[in-house]
């Protein structure tokens, strides 16, 4: 046995202070292309030239799904629906990358990622069946590209990119995009899928909100370095952008994308973005995190900086303006209106989709139930 | 402290509180078990009074949280470890399966894993999907393995006390509806031993065996036939792990007839096992098949489905009524 | 190919070969499947054949190979998996259970999932551990899987093509140990449905029910019982999930014993299951209760205790004997 | 949507042809102190100063290990043993990083680390145990501070990194050491171990010994950079060693051990190395690998060069390494002679040790069993 008992130690430290373990630089560079002023600034790596058209329409998106998702808040509140998890102060992060999908491109998204349906027509109301409890997901994955919701932590990260080693064997030249949050960085699933997307050069970019919490973890909880430096070590490229400013997220996802429709492989992108509300209407952030946080945040509001930048260039007037909080009204009532007209399903729904083939057990227990509610309406009718 | 009524959520804090205080070598971990106090608040308070040496949030990962609370226990550690809710347990099986159940064996018994799995468990909360499922026949199949489930306050505190204590790793189902349910408690109460089952009820005509969640629905029942003269013998089960076969054939030699009941899909639920056990140790004195109300074959269904999946009064008088007409 | 013997492996390597030639979708994926053809060589020749594009060495990782799967399947694949051994699926066990399981269901129908996952399980060929499980109901227990497992070269060819043709996520169970079994193929021959159970032997006075590496016990046992007069019926089963309780309950209608024999643990193995919907829909038939012979509550003993611990003739008998005494 | 279909698009490349995706340099440096020729070269952050004796001591480690471990290979030939993973050719990988140790340090191997265990002072003999399929393990791992062996790939890591964070909870200076393969690396439970100990600082060391083979798949299967780069991306530093360099490896171990010491965390080693033989006796390489690369390992062999040193420098003479043949064959019999006599389990002994405070179902399966084998006894003698 070798033993060094000679050298003098340090002192030996409890696992709990090791903040100056870390490594790297302590605020890494952001890929920023509007500042929370509303300043256009250039980046040497990350361009885009977008017509006020395109940047309206940007801001316009944004809008929109702020209202959806303030909208599906109150609902929760009212009981139409059983929980909301709301995407406030995440729009840039998600209409900025969910706007550099093509429309053969496929999305996988956790259960955050309204913006993202958004940009890929989903109906929002679709949305809000699991969320009130009349589904789980249910809608067609196929009909915008766009992957059912996905609650367990980090599983669709695996599922993106078995998909885009199926977009590979195609030769298509679509590309995959994997939402997912700084939590589910942690999970085995989301690192077997770096390995798996490098291993296989996959087409799939995976883009991470890092939403600086994972209900009441902060993120030093799941890492000590920043981590967009986790894809390096997998042999691909991370970066971390600007997840309140819609430009750069267009711009950085637009370039992943790129990268891996001409069989560069995967890359990600950190997202660095902040969520302004609870968890979910169920969470109390009061107990774990302080005001002043969020405040700093509301410095960097997404929407605004785009609004300081389109009204400063003269590229919006009062009346798009208008013409907007009109239409985000309009959202808002049919997503209320159809929310509220949503049948509960039928009690033998329980029995289908089980399996596509069908299975002999089903069959007999939705046999069982049927004659069972049966005797119920016999014993009212003999009464 | 004396008797007090308490809620089953409550009662955990306090066994999980009573614990860190007896044996500093007791470890709460998890996902938010921290300032948060878990997402029922059943670790609340704990870390502030405990600190963050011993009341741990964890990176989200439950592979991970088990496989460090085996680390941790063989470095002389009793890990209580909080799955946020049943259907994430997935990811950690491996560690709980290949692992945590088989190192005691694998050691010759040189190792021992007091490791304790808390899972809130069951249906009934208006949950989305994954927040609702009863996978305690996934365990219970497992050597290695003991599997529990209170059924009320005073079983909550006490049972736990019990779980840790144990030197063989043990899951912790916790009953999420029930949460909220207020019952007597007495922590100066010396319990039976931990994986014995309970006749909650005396009864003549029939025998319901039910674990967690369900016990509720059966005493209701057996109310409710009690007010149509039947008899109905309650039998809370209290362990899936080992099952108390002893209590339940006595039970079952008196009454001739037995039901169980379980949120878990009915199709190799833990109630099969029942059912073929006890039709063994009874062939002579069942006079109608066990028969079962549970889950069905399906994945939990919807929130505004759940009252029609989970075995409710109704269901379970169907099956009492059927057994009674044999 | 007319009829042929072949061994149980051969068959299923025959099998995969037809399915990747008759469906460009079809892919194979796992550890060492490419050149090495797997530890066990069912997937011998096929990537060499066939391409590293279809034939797919992966990574180390079950989840990243079941979660892969899964999303090829979305994109319109149909891939067959292999699990290297039994005791290592556990890995891959919330890919399977929170995701391929639940996906069709969560989609209300409109995702299909046609992945097969291949699992070498069972003992009986000397290994250490974790290469000699026997986990089928942890699968069968779990809503939207299909759990199947062949005894012989004809059912291994017939029901794997069956099981790539599903729409649904299949377990497709591989009895190891008789892997190097032969037994007659026609693969021209039309198949009957996967999921039906076959009167392997017909007899009067007590039934055997078994899947995959027990029905060969259960044949020897029948065969032994004859020579003592005894008329033991034989069926094997195919399925574990769904189970066909039809072809069962017929055979206990006229036999009026039932012995089910698995490898895995005796505790909520598929037995229990068998045991107590058989004892429900022939409760006036059976004259003695349904016997399970089994694994017991331990974890897979070391090679050299296996053939104490797996199922075999005298313990089959000696079940046989016992249901016949009552 | 925002579609840029007019940029020229490189040609989609299938995802088999992707080594041109490759990045960071092709080869990267190895940590060396004693090249494959037998020369001592310095490297500016890890240096070793031996005495002879402690040289010859090592070169004894890998020797004996080396033999141990051949007859076990003849063992399972002989039908004494069920199977066998030989560590041919990872003597200096393990000896090196086994004897950088200090006693109350704690080891979790996989099933390969039999120079580990011999550092550790297990006895060879208990290791067999599980090969001839009479136990599943069964050694205290607390009487040498080595863990059992785990089959279930990655796992252990996960148990070193929780058994490092209750170290330093205990306020000790003892540091764990963490082994698996370079097939390993791609398994969840490792990313979960890394994560881990990064955030709560756990004194863990993690070793991966590259052997270039994970079964019949190479590295390339499971990774496309090397594989101590994926340590950078969780905040921890990573190092490549000459796997094959019995110094280097003591070297770096030894160093990675003192930062944990003093509380700085983890760090991942990548001991560059070859698994010169099957990957287990039931394995057939010949399926998958060609000669001429094991040839070209052959040269590095990490025995020969620090012979070819110590011969050179004169520490060591003829009667050294006469004298240690003699220990070998002593060894090699003591071996031989333990196994043979090595005793079936009991039938009864599959009912033990399944729970600590024992099970009421074990129970009754014992006296079933019991009465079971009874009866047969009952019948031979009634007949
Ligand atoms: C496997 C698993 N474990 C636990 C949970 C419970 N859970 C839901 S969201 C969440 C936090 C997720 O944090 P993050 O990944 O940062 O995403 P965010 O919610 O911030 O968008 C947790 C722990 C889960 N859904 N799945
Ligand atoms: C979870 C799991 N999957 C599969 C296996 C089967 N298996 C045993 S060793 C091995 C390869 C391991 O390669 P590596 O990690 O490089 O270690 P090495 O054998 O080269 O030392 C595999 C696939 C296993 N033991 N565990
Ligand atoms: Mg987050
Ligand atoms: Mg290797």
């Amino acid at each position: 046995m070798t033993v060094d008992s000679t050298a003098a130690r340090k002192p030996r430290r409890s696992s709990s202070k090791r903040s100056s373990a870390k490594q790297g630089p302590a605020e890494p560079q952001l890929v920023q292309l509007l500042t929370p002023e509303g300043k256009r600034v250039e980046h040497p790596d990350y361009s885009i030239d977008l017509t006020p058209e395109e940047l309206r329409g940007l801001y316009r998106d944004m809008v929109l799904t702020r209202r959806f998702d303030a909208e599906a808040t109150t609902l929760q509140r009212q009981g139409e629906l059983g929980l909301w998890a709301s995407l406030l102060g995440q729009e840039a992060a998600q209409i900025g990358s969910g706007r550099a999908l093509r429309d053969d491109d496929y999305v996988f998204p956790t259960y955050r990622e309204h913006g993202v349906a958004w940009c890929r027509d989903v109906d929002p109301t679709n949305l809000l069946g699991m969320f009130r409890g009349v589904n789980n997901g249910g809608w067609d994955p196929n009909t915008n590209n766009f992957h059912l919701y996905t609650i367990v932590i980090g599983s669709q990260a695996l599922h993106a990119t078995g998909y885009a080693m199926g977009v590979a064997k195609d030769g298509a030249d679509s590309a995959v995009i994997a939402y997912f949050g700084d939590g589910a960085s942690s999970q085995g699933d989301v690192a077997e899928a770096f390995t798996f997307s490098a291993v296989y050069n996959a087409p799939v970019v995976f883009f991470c909100q890092n939403n600086q919490w994972a209900i009441s973890e902060p993120t030093e909880k799941q890492t000590r370095v920043p981590l967009y430096q986790r894809a390096q070590g997998y042999g691909f490229p991370g970066v971390r952008v600007d997840g309140n400013d819609v430009l750069a997220c267009l711009a950085v996802t637009r370039a992943a994308l790129d990268r891996a429709r001409t069989g560069q492989g995967p890359m990600l992108i950190e997202a660095f973005t902040y969520r302004m509300g609870a968890h979910t209407t169920s969470d109390d952030p009061t107990r774990y995190r302080r005001d002043e946080e969020r405040e700093m945040w509301e410095a960097k509001d997404p929407i605004l900086r785009l609004r300081t930048y389109l009204t400063d260039e003269g590229m919006a007037d009062e009346a798009f303006f208008a013409g907007l909080e009109e239409e985000s009204d309009a959202l808002a009532k049919r997503v209320r209106d159809v929310v509220r007209a949503m049948p509960d399903p039928d009690h033998m729904a329980m029995f289908e989709h089980t399996y596509a083939d069908g299975h002999a057990l089903v069959d007999e227990e939705r046999a069982a139930y049927a004659e069972y509610q049966a005797s119920f309406v016999t014993a009212e009718e003999g009464n | 402290m004396a008797t007090e009524k308490m809620s089953l959520l409550k009662a955990i804090n306090a066994s999980l509180r009573t614990a860190l205080e007896n044996d500093p070598k007791v470890l709460i971990m998890g996902e938010d078990v921290g300032k948060l106090g878990g997402v029922f608040r059943v670790t609340d308070g704990l870390q502030k009074d405990f600190g963050e040496e011993r009341v741990i949030d964890t990176p989200l990962a439950e592979s991970g949280i088990v496989g460090t609370a085996i680390g941790l226990a063989l470095r002389g550690y009793r890990p209580v470890v909080e799955i946020q809710f049943d259907g994430f347990v997935f990811p950690a099986y491996d560690q709980i399966v290949t692992q945590l159940a088989k190192m005691h064996a694998r050691s010759l018994g040189k190792v021992k894993l007091p490791v304790v799995i808390r899972i809130p468990y069951g249906g009934g909360i208006g949950a989305v999907e994954h927040h609702s499922e009863s996978p305690e026949a996934l365990f219970a199949h497992v050597a290695g393995l003991k599997c529990v489930s209170p059924s009320n306050a005073s079983d909550a505190y006490w049972m736990m006390q019990q779980a840790i204590a144990s030197d063989d790793p043990v899951i912790y189902f916790e009953p999420k509806r029930r949460y909220h349910d207020k019952s007597e408690l007495d922590t100066a109460a010396i319990p039976g031993p931990l994986h014995t089952a309970r006749v909650t009820r005396p009864g003549t005509d029939l025998t319901l065996a039910a674990y967690g969640p369900m016990v509720k629905v059966c005493l209701d029942a057996a109310a409710a036939a009690a007010e149509e003269g039947k008899s109905i013998e309650v039998v809370d089960l209290r362990s899936m792990s080992p099952i108390d076969f002893d209590t339940l054939q006595t039970s079952v030699e008196k009454t001739g007839r037995l039901v169980v009941v379980h949120e878990a899909p009915v199709f190799l639920g833990t109630g099969s096992e029942i059912a073929a056990r006890i039709t063994e140790r009874c062939f002579y004195h069942l006079e109608a098949p066990v028969l079962r109300v549970g889950g069905f074959h399906a994945p939990y269904p919807p929130s505004r489905l759940e009252d029609e999946y989970l075995p409710d009064l109704d269901r379970v008088l169907d099956a009492v009524d059927r057994a009674l007409a044999y």
